[in-house]
């Protein structure tokens, strides 16, 4: 009873002030570029959260429909990509010598846009399901990648010492040691991932896709300003799969990985 | 209803492998699957194959087609060639320049037979012709759509690096209609629309044709993977006598390619109203006034060899293409049978 | 005094051992030219002012870091081949705990590294712990413990593996005098069942009288051997002995064998 | 198992502590040469062997590919020669956006962190929304900032100054949060100000997590530059190289990639050199 | 006149506090209805078993953990009053130094923090150093000391603000008899001149009775008051107080006060 009225305390109201405020001066800021300004695409800028609101209402089976495709693919390209990430962490932090060979390249492959990868990716697989998983997973896995690999490497000494006192085995000392200590951030990685992954969905929703909220976002920018409210829907639809994602995470975070000292109530009855 | 979903129900069976199926096993109770790859998001500019797939046109002739949407990210010329897809719309100063950098294309037959490009102005800036362009911010989408626009200016007179700003436009008229930009390209079809669509009267807006001032290039055409033709091209034909079909279907009832269409969009983005108007003005296209739509889809020689000659000018293209391979109107007649 | 034939065979062999550390701007000089026998079954103790070398000294025994000359055998082999063969059991001068274990996994944790089956080893740890009076503490995390209370996680999962070899940094010196009196006799009683080799870090003299065959004497700077103290007192050692002659004799003499810091 | 434990044991010697092991005294130079050898020698050894396969078609009939998916690296350079002048400014042009859009996402990252983990009950929500800014992806973006800041650099700053926010919130929050309490415990003996448990502790214990996040920004923030130009930019890496690839010259496409990555790898490791050079102190670091 | 007033004055009213701490499982009754005063200018100690609350209760007087229930006046006003005034320097029993500083500025890091002006900060903190025996060590980084080293360089950081109230958790148990016995001498002199009120937690019984005035004595689960010892030997104290017979009695006083783990 007291601790889910300190939840709601807490936890809960600071989002919805957050949340309230934030819409209060947006509404505001629209209604000032549009009647007080009247600068033109105003509502282009910054639309008025109602009339977004009212889209929500005519259109929000398909938004949800359209969202719910989304998150699907976004849950592939992040799965594969953590997983594509994590392992090459592990990988780098086996030998420096890995780490230097593989690193420069892992850091210029990130800077192959989609659109020249894609020729090269469908020509590969020749299967436009599997090319766009690839190519969702190859937007998440770098900052898996790095978070994982700083967690990993900075295990403390003395932790490492008590391992090798055990003449452990390098899988052992994984296991026991480096992947537990790399967990936190492992976990920051992967909160920067998944709303990363939805981006990545909705860019690979590009590449010929016909369902996804990506596809919406686009068409409703090509037909011009009259859907500028759908457009901005589909925004705040990507937006709040982030969000979905990154709270996902963060509850997944609390039961993996428990002890770190952000979760720890100090004394008292705190 | 419509074959766009990106199901993966492409089974290896389906490759367009350059030998893969032929012309024989295409036996009557067999479906052969067909991938076609748009230039753009679904709407009335590919109104035919819509209307090909609703009706069953391309059932009757055994075929199963999907057709993959297109995007702002996506080359179709890339796609038929790398497999993703068989068959592929785009524009014809496009295709040349991918055919000759080897990528195994033949276009198989030309639908569009003007132009749709055209430079929209607001009157207040007052450029009435080509040569009011010069010392103005003009913009095009740029990646094989800007060919007709250097055109004009040449004829002009103008050197785009010098004599004006000619500048990268987005796939919205935003910049347009927020005074950013002059003069900017639109599609008759839509763009324009949108422009219109926003409460700028027709009579406000100055409008250069490239048809007119005859710059025009060849714009939406089929072509397909030669590789994958050389040994369908039954398969080909069939597909292209289902899609003129729709076409000659569509033109002629607009309302109803109208409806077909809308079942393939997404609800919410875009109105039939806006669909409407898009295929009234894409209708002007195909068919021309006095155009016989029994040559639809026909690739003449002397508009293809224009469309090149533009291409060579602005190097689109480095050498002139060898006509014979660049196009083929083999499919269209078997198709006519 | 001398029991055993085990007594014979050098267990731990260090021959001229000389240890620098590297620091940005210079060299620290952490043992010099150190060179003991410890022979197997036999508890032995260093003493030496704070920043002596001792734990250094330690470290190198168990093949954690390496000398900068000289030699380390153990048991008729290298320091590296004992370490791989999984004889060593250490306590740190800090208690090291994994953060992510609680207490009882984190005494647990040696015997599921030698492959003890999961019933046993859970019942091995709550043995040990409440040996070292923690078993109300079982299913805590480590940062849910005093200070003294981590040491003796630290000292229960040393000894839950029964190492042939013990090497243990000040393990009691968290602790009150009473407890600190009590794991004395409880370690002893341990090391006459198992028999192993102890070697022992302590600051306290008495502590290291009353636990130690021979007690080791460090002084600073660089770490050098000053002295070395057999302590003639039978076995089994009873609280009674604390009170002798003897016992006040030899913390006179190894006071002696002392410099300050 | 020898084996595998013989590595470990050479990570104690480097990771753990400063030993001068007997047999390395002597050629402290000689190792550092070595270092140096698989530091540079060893990628570029690698990449060269890399070019050579792409270069002799191996990964082409590897994967069967084709020459006009993915261009011969001698085409590739000679289209650099050709070019060079225009790429080397464009790379220029990109840089500067990736560079500056960096350093204010960054900038605004960190400080929203800081918030958060100043007011941990208020602010948590603020990490959140910048997070959620992330999975707006840039087509969607790059329209938004074009009609907030026209066509020109300023919108693509904007666009990788969204992208580049959230990484570096997520994580120097995390890394503000990881410190050990007892060090937190200390400032608040000193009755320390907010401000001065962040000059004092909390900046320099998230400092392994924020030279990550700035790692990851490095990266990101070309790749966001050179997205965000694909729509509206006539200039730059990104405007070529979509203008490119959809005019078939794929060699130039990716004469562009080419210089991006080099760009974007020589950004990488100068962040990495600096991270170095500020937390040697870290663990990670002691080698 | 002046003087007496001083002692009565209670600088710190520690009024029936009780602390339970949460775990997952269960609750931790660490200190229950402690009541204790201390004087301004006072040497008090704290003893008991591990795990007892003796750092739990130095954390509440510092303000660092709200007790459950009770309530503790510092210096007439609240703990957080005493704290937000800078007045307290404390001795964790960790270290806790900062790995990203050096000794030298680990040192300063008070001073620091109360304005003290740079080349000021860099003499006081050499001062601290070499009065720990240090200075040698003021450039490196922490991890490159001894685990003694380490915990003389966080008594070194505490003295320099010269609190007004220091706390010290166990701070000599680290280190070899000699380093500590000097070290309490060189803290009473501190505290003679400074006239600050200390309160100390150790495990040694005679270390207890050397420094303080009065002993409390607390016994474990829950963790309550069970005896204060006045010392009434005089002061200054010396050597050879250590060897009267008033310091063996007290000894054995405060054995008998004591409640063993
Ligand atoms: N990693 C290191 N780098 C540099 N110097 C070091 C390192 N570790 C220890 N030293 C130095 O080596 C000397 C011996 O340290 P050691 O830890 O062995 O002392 P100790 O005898 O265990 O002291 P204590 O009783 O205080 O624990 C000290 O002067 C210390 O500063
Ligand atoms: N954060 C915490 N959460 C739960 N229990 C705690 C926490 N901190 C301390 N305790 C418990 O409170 C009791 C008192 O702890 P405290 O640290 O005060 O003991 P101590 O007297 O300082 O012991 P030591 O001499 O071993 O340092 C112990 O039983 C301990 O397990
Ligand atoms: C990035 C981008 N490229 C092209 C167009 C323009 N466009 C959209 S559909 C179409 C007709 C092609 O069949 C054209 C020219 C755009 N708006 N955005
Ligand atoms: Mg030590
Ligand atoms: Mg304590």
């Amino acid at each position: 009873m007291k601790e889910s009225g300190v939840f709601l305390r807490e936890r809960l109201l600071p989002i919805v002030v957050w949340v309230l405020g934030i819409l209060l001066v947006w509404e505001g800021a629209s209604w000032y570029l549009l009647e007080v300004r009247q600068i033109p695409l105003a509502q282009s800028k910054l639309p008025y959260i109602h009339e977004i609101a009212a889209t929500f209402t005519t259109y929000g089976g398909t938004l949800a429909k359209e969202g719910w495709v989304t998150f699907m693919n976004a849950a592939y390209g992040f799965l594969l990509g953590a997983a594509a990430g994590s392992l090459l962490a592990i990988l780098m932090s086996l030998s420096k010598w890995v780490e230097q060979l593989a690193f420069p390249y892992a850091v210029a492959s990130q800077m192959v846009p989609v659109l020249g990868l894609a020729p090269i990716v469908y020509g590969i697989v020749r299967d436009e399901e599997t090319a766009r998983i690839l190519i969702s997973a190859y937007i998440t896995f770098f900052p898996v990648s790095l978070n994982m690999l700083r967690g990993l490497r900075s295990v403390s000494p003395a932790s490492l010492e008590l391992m090798h006192s055990y003449a452990a085995g390098g899988r052992t000392i994984y296991w026991k040691l480096r992947f537990p200590a790399s967990l936190p951030g492992l976990f920051s990685g992967l909160k920067i991932a998944a709303p990363l992954a939805v981006t990545g969905a909705i860019l690979v929703e590009l590449m010929g896709a016909s369902r996804g909220i990506g596809v919406i976002m686009l068409r409703n920018l090509y037909y011009g300003p009259s859907h500028v409210y759908m457009f901005w829907s589909t925004v705040v639809v990507g937006a709040f799969l982030g969000i979905f994602c990154y709270v996902l995470i963060s509850a997944v975070e609390r039961i993996a990985a428990p002890w770190q000292p952000e979760f720890r109530n100090k004394g008292g009855d705190g | 209803a419509c074959g766009g979903n990106n199901g993966s129900s492409n089974d290896s069976g389906s490759q367009p492998s350059a030998n893969g199926g032929g012309d024989g096993a295409a036996g009557a109770s067999e479906t052969v699957e067909v991938k076609l790859q748009l230039k753009w998001v679904p709407q009335a500019q590919f109104a035919g194959y819509f209307v090909a797939q609703e009706k069953g046109y391309y059932a009757e002739e055994g075929l199963e087609v999907e057709i993959l949407p297109g995007g702002p990210d996506i080359v179709p010329e890339q796609q038929v060639a790398s497999g993703a897809a068989h068959i592929g719309v785009d524009w014809v100063a496009s295709l040349l320049a991918h055919q000759e950098q080897g990528l195994p294309l033949t276009q198989i037959a030309q639908i569009y037979q003007e132009s749709g490009l055209v430079l929209v102005s607001k009157k207040e800036s007052g450029i009435t012709s080509g040569a009011d362009l010069k010392g103005r911010k003009v913009g095009n989408w740029m990646g094989g759509n800007e060919f007709e626009v250097l055109a004009l200016f040449d004829k002009y007179g103008l050197d785009s690096t010098k004599d004006l700003e000619f500048v990268k436009q987005g796939f919205t008229m935003d910049q347009f209609l927020a005074g950013e930009l002059d003069a900017a390209s639109a599609m008759t079809y839509n763009e324009f629309q949108v422009v219109l669509s926003e409460g700028i009267a027709e009579s406000d807006l100055n409008v250069i044709d490239m048809n007119a001032e005859g710059v025009a290039m060849l714009e939406d055409n089929l072509f397909a993977n030669s590789d994958w033709l050389s040994g369908n091209k039954e398969t080909a034909a069939k597909f292209l006598r289902a899609s003129l079909k729709g076409w000659k279907d569509a033109i002629a009832d607009p309302e109803q390619a109208v409806d077909i269409v809308m079942k393939s969009v997404e609800e919410g983005s875009t109105s039939r109203d806006h669909q409407l108007k898009m295929m009234t003005e894409v209708a002007k296209l195909v068919a021309p006034e006095g155009f016989d739509l029994n040559n639809l889809g026909w690739t003449d020689e002397a508009m293809f060899k224009q469309t090149a000659d533009i291409a060579l000018q602005f190097n689109v293209i480095q050498n002139e293409p060898e006509l014979s391979t660049a196009f083929t109107n083999e499919i269209v007649e078997m198709a006519r049978d | 005094m001398e029991n055993t034939m085990a007594t014979i065979l050098p267990e731990i062999d260090i021959d001229r051992v000389t240890m620098k550390y590297r620091t940005d701007a210079s060299e620290v000089l952490a043992l010099q030219e150190v060179t003991m026998n410890i022979r197997q079954g036999e508890f032995v103790s260093l003493l030496g002012p704070s920043g002596c070398g001792k734990t250094t000294l330690l470290r190198i025994i168990a093949d954690l870091i390496q000398p900068t000359s000289g030699s380390v055998q153990v048991a008729g082999g290298t320091a590296r081949e004992a370490r791989l063969a999984q004889k060593y059991g250490i306590v740190f001068q800090n208690p090291v705990l994994y953060d992510w274990r609680k207490v009882r996994e984190n005494v647990t944790l040696p015997l599921e590294m030698m492959g003890v089956k999961k019933s046993e080893r859970r019942h091995r740890a709550m043995e040990l712990l409440s040996l070292v009076g923690l078993e109300h503490a079982a299913s805590r995390y480590p940062w849910q413990l005093s200070g003294g209370m981590q040491q003796r996680v630290a000292i229960a999962r040393a000894l839950a593996m029964e190492p042939e070899i013990l090497l243990m940094d000040e393990p009691f010196s968290a602790l009150d005098e009473f407890s600190r009196e009590r794991l004395n006799e409880e370690l002893l009683a341990i090391w006459s069942q198992v028999k192993n080799t102890v070697v022992f870090v302590t600051h306290s003299i008495p502590e290291a009288i009353f636990l130690s065959d021979r007690v080791f004497v460090l002084s600073p700077h660089p770490g050098r051997l000053s002295a070395v103290v057999d302590i003639s007192m039978p076995r089994p050692r009873t609280k009674e002995m604390r009170q002798s002659e003897t016992f006040f004799r030899l913390i006179a003499q190894i006071r002696g064998s002392f410099e300050g810091v | 198992m020898v084996g595998v434990s013989g590595t470990e044991l050479q990570e104690v010697r480097t990771e753990g502590i400063k030993a001068v092991p007997r047999e390395m005294r002597i050629s402290k130079r000689s190792r550092r040469k070595r270092r140096r050898f698989t530091a540079v020698g060893l990628p570029v050894i690698a990449g060269l062997c890399f070019l050579a396969l792409w270069e002799f078609e191996v990964f082409h009939r590897l994967f069967q590919l084709r020459t006009y998916q993915l261009p011969l690296p001698s085409d590739i350079a000679k289209a650099i020669r050709d070019h060079v002048d225009l790429l080397l400014s464009y790379t220029g042009y990109t840089l500067t956006e990736a560079v500056l859009g960096m350093l204010l996402g960054s900038s605004i990252g960190f400080v929203v962190a800081l918030l958060a983990a100043a007011w941990p009950k208020w602010g948590s929500a603020s990490v959140l929304i910048v997070a959620s800014l992330n999975a707006v992806p840039i087509v969607a973006l790059a329209p938004i900032m074009n009609l907030w800041f026209s066509d020109g650099m300023g919108s693509r700053i904007a666009i990788v100054t969204v992208t580049t926010m959230a990484a570096m919130a997520i994580n120097a929050h995390k890394g503000m949060n990881a410190v050990d309490p007892l060090a937190m415990d200390l400032m608040h003996s000193y009755a320390a100000k907010k401000l001065e448990v962040f000059r004092y502790l909390r900046v320099a214990g998230s400092l392994p997590y924020v030279f990550t996040a700035l790692k990851i920004n490095a990266t990101s923030s070309m790749i966001g530059a050179i997205v965000g130009e694909f729509f509206y930019s006539s200039r730059g890496l990104g405007y070529l190289l979509s203008n490119s690839i959809k005019v078939a010259k794929m060699p130039l496409g990716w004469s562009c990639i080419v210089l991006a990555a080099v760009a974007g790898v020589i950004f990488y490791f100068i962040i990495e050199r600096l991270e170095k050079w500020c937390i040697r102190w870290h663990s990670s670091q002691r080698t």
